[in-house]
């Protein structure tokens, strides 16, 4: 089934495009890594497809229809990681994680404790996030990621600040994810060694410089 | 619903080529009232038996004061728009709006100021209009404020858009409030003007520095927004046109 | 319809007024006139600064691959 | 995939978010203190700077004990969603299936519930400094228990407007303070009022007419803000 089309479609940033218009198609089951230079609007391009960047031309249809962004059925299907992962520093790791599936699927908080435990952050249940590591606090966003119902993973930059056995264990998570029928958009300056990595390029349109 | 009409009515280049004959006319119409207007109220209106000479600002105050008014809702009611169908044309019209209103605004202010001063033998009162006055300069330059705040162009136009229309939902509360609370602090007795009739040969230059007045308010925003407009579409080939002529 | 004031003094000193009257209209004929011509004073400057730019784009595009390479090293 | 995720439990999402927000806002108890201090220090400056005579304080505190009220609620706003915005929080909020509208409501609850609540509950101290009638005490409370609800209430679209500015401190202030005119004509009315032993009830009854308003319109206004300001 196809989930998201894109047709014509081109961030804008003051009325510019960014990168010259594309037409793309994610089905279920797709493993999709958008590329493209720095500057090219990696963050802009998934932030736009999540309804946090209003500024564009062309079209997105979700499962068909045009993609309304505040659509209460898409936002149920959607999982978004973006730089900043939304951790709170005052709270500590249970809390987070307690208030990021109460918010997001309306779950009472029950089992954030084997989440924790997945991402190697057992015994921290407790402890402020501020007193974790820079490491250790991507590894509480990513703990949402393990216990995600969620159709449509958009991640920006999943791997930064986790180790290599992180990083091994994530690509084995998106691999299973895309294997049960979900989808996943991703951007990433590491090379992945999945397969079935499918590329989106993003070119970017030359400026005109002042 | 078919918005069509719409967008191409909101289409900067349409209304740019629409209005350089109205920019003209409403120049011409503007400054000729402006002069007649002026030289009736200064010179051949007859002096009023209460204030003396010094009543010869209404012809100034009371237009400026109604359009500055009546500028804050063009302006709320352009970026409200704009917000709604995301017209590239309205928020160019509430960025040109926002400015002329300030600066009416502060004209009304203070030739409230200087009136009061023969009339009440004081530079200020704490009067329900003045102040009202003063509070509506206020969330003209707030409007202002947020607008310079921002370097993306988009963010600018759409947060002072919805700061313009809380402020219009509030304009009309704020004036009541400030109306009942003067009349709490202050004797009954000082008032703007009196209410009965006022004589036909007095009226006439107000009337007509009414329409000049109106007429300035449109030219400018109708100058300001064209300006605006060749500012903000300077990529495109039509615009580069009109910018390069007379300087090959 | 018969000019109020006897003379031309008269005119301008508006009893104890003049002061007031004038002050008034002066300052709001100033912000009519700064009004009016502001936009006409954007629109020299946008002219300026474009035409300087379309200058610095076509007339050598040569120096400027230079200048770009001086700013890699 | 599941179908089971679609039942969204509203209750559950309220809850989970109230529950956060109230243990921020109690975990950093400076925010909580500094608005209080700042009104306390203000109303020690009034005899410093202008009379200590009684009969002067007695006029001047209802008027004054609402403008510091008011300038530390000001205060305290810019920290409203600036965290939130921040960290990342805001665009999880954005993205989530409970409405925007939900949790700025929230959002300010609990911000009044850690500026206005405590500048309510100090009040009758600082009456007492500035020798304000005793009577007075239990309306004076009352109105900054309303007004300060509002205070909240409409700042927060002035603080939704401003969270992406980084330096939006002045802005927000500059934009916010002539929407609270209204409240504190009526607020320091009510207190005058009732300090000279005349009806009140009016200006009370404005006050919560306000505070109604507010509370239907200005969190879907600080909503529409918030969504404009996460478009980074």
């Amino acid at each position: 089934m196809t989930l998201l089309k894109l047709s014509q479609f081109s961030c804008l940033r003051d009325g510019e495009p960014l990168f010259e218009p594309m037409d793309y198609t994610l089905s279920q089951g797709d493993l999709v890594q958008v590329v493209g230079p720095n500057g090219a609007g990696k963050t802009t391009f998934l932030r736009s497809l999540c309804g946090l960047y209003s500024e564009f031309e062309g079209s997105i249809f979700w499962k068909g229809a045009p993609l309304n962004p505040s659509d209460f059925e898409f936002l149920q299907h959607l999982f978004y990681l973006g730089h900043q992962t939304g951790v709170k520093k005052t709270l500590t790791a249970r809390e987070n994680v307690d208030w990021y599936f109460g918010l997001q699927d309306g779950a009472s908080p029950q089992s954030s404790e084997e989440l924790l435990a997945r991402v190697g952050l057992s015994g921290y249940e407790d402890v402020p996030c501020q007193q974790l590591s820079a490491g250790q606090m991507r590894r509480v966003a990513l703990a949402r990621l393990f216990g995600s119902q969620r159709q449509l993973w958009v991640l920006d930059e999943p791997f930064t600040a986790i180790d290599v056995l992180g990083v091994a264990q994530l690509e084995g998570l998106i691999q299973r994810h895309c294997e049960t029928g979900g989808s996943v958009l991703l951007t990433t300056h590491q090379a992945i060694t999945l397969p079935g990595v499918k590329s989106w390029k993003l070119r970017p349109c030359i400026r005109e410089e002042m | 619903m078919n918005w069509q009409w719409l967008h191409r009515f909101g289409s900067p280049k349409w209304f740019y080529e629409k209005t350089g004959l109205w920019v003209v006319a409403l120049g011409l119409c503007s400054i000729t009232l402006l002069v007649v207007g002026a030289v009736w109220g200064l010179g051949f209106a007859p002096e009023d038996a209460k204030q003396g000479n010094s009543y010869r600002i209404i012809y100034i105050h009371v237009p400026a004061a109604v359009i500055s008014m009546a500028g804050y809702y063009i302006m709320a009611i352009a970026g409200g728009v704009g917000l709604i169908w995301r017209t590239k044309l309205s928020f160019i019209v509430m960025r040109a709006a926002a400015p002329i209103g300030a600066w009416l605004t502060f004209a009304a202010l203070f030739t409230g100021a200087v009136w009061g001063k023969p009339t009440w033998g004081t530079w200020w009162v704490w009067d329900a209009r003045i102040t009202s006055m003063l509070i509506l300069l206020f969330l003209y330059l707030g409007v202002i404020a947020l607008q310079q705040a921002f370097q993306h162009q988009d963010s600018a136009d759409k947060t002072s858009a919805i700061l313009a229309l809380v402020g219009m939902v509030n304009v009309p509360i704020i004036y009541k409030s400030v109306e009942w609370w003067t009349t709490l602090h202050q004797p009954a007795s000082i008032k703007f003007t009196q209410k009965s009739t006022i004589d036909p040969s007095m009226l006439y230059p107000l009337m007509i520095m009414f329409v000049a007045f109106y007429a300035f308010y449109f030219w400018c925003l109708l100058r300001s927004a064209r300006a605006e407009i060749l500012r903000r579409e300077q990529k495109t080939a039509w615009v580069g046109e009109i910018l390069m002529k007379g300087s090959r | 319809m018969n000019f109020y004031f006897s003379d031309v003094s008269a005119f301008l000193q508006m009893g104890k007024h003049g002061f007031y009257v004038w002050l008034c209209y002066g300052v709001v004929f100033f912000i009519i006139l700064l009004l009016a011509l502001r936009p006409s004073w954007e629109l020299r400057q946008l002219k300026k600064q474009y035409v300087a730019a379309q200058k610095r784009k076509h007339s050598s595009p040569a120096p400027r691959v230079v200048v770009e390479k001086g700013n890699q090293t | 995939m599941n179908p089971a995720t679609l039942d969204y439990n509203l209750s559950n999402a309220l809850r989970a978010s109230v529950a956060r927000e109230l243990r921020i806002s109690t975990r950093q108890l400076s925010e909580l203190f500094n608005p209080l201090l700042f009104f306390l220090v203000v109303v020690v400056f009034i005899p410093l700077g202008i009379s200590s005579d009684p009969a002067l304080l007695t006029k001047l505190a209802p008027g004054m004990i609402w403008v510091i009220a008011l300038l530390a609620t000001l205060l305290s706003l810019e920290g409203l969603f600036k965290g939130d915005f921040e960290d990342g929080s805001l665009e999880q909020m954005v993205i989530s299936p409970l409405p925007l509208v939900w949790l700025v409501l929230i959002k300010v609850f609990s911000h009044w519930l850690v500026t206005g609540i405590p500048l309510t509950l100090l009040a009758p101290v600082l009456g007492l400094m500035l020798f304000l009638p005793t009577d007075a005490y239990w309306i004076l409370m009352l109105s900054l228990f309303l007004g300060t609800a509002s205070l909240s209430l409409v700042g927060s679209i002035g603080a939704a407007l401003t969270v992406s500015l980084r330096r939006g401190g002045l802005v927000l202030s500059l934009i916010v303070m002539p929407l609270y005119v209204p409240i504190l004509i009526f607020g320091a009315d009510t207190v005058n009022s009732a300090a000279h032993g005349l009806s009140y009830a009016f200006s009370l009854a404005v006050l919560g007419v306000f505070l109604l308003f507010a509370l239907l319109a200005a969190p879907f206004a600080a909503a529409g803000a918030l969504k404009i300001s996460v478009n980074t």
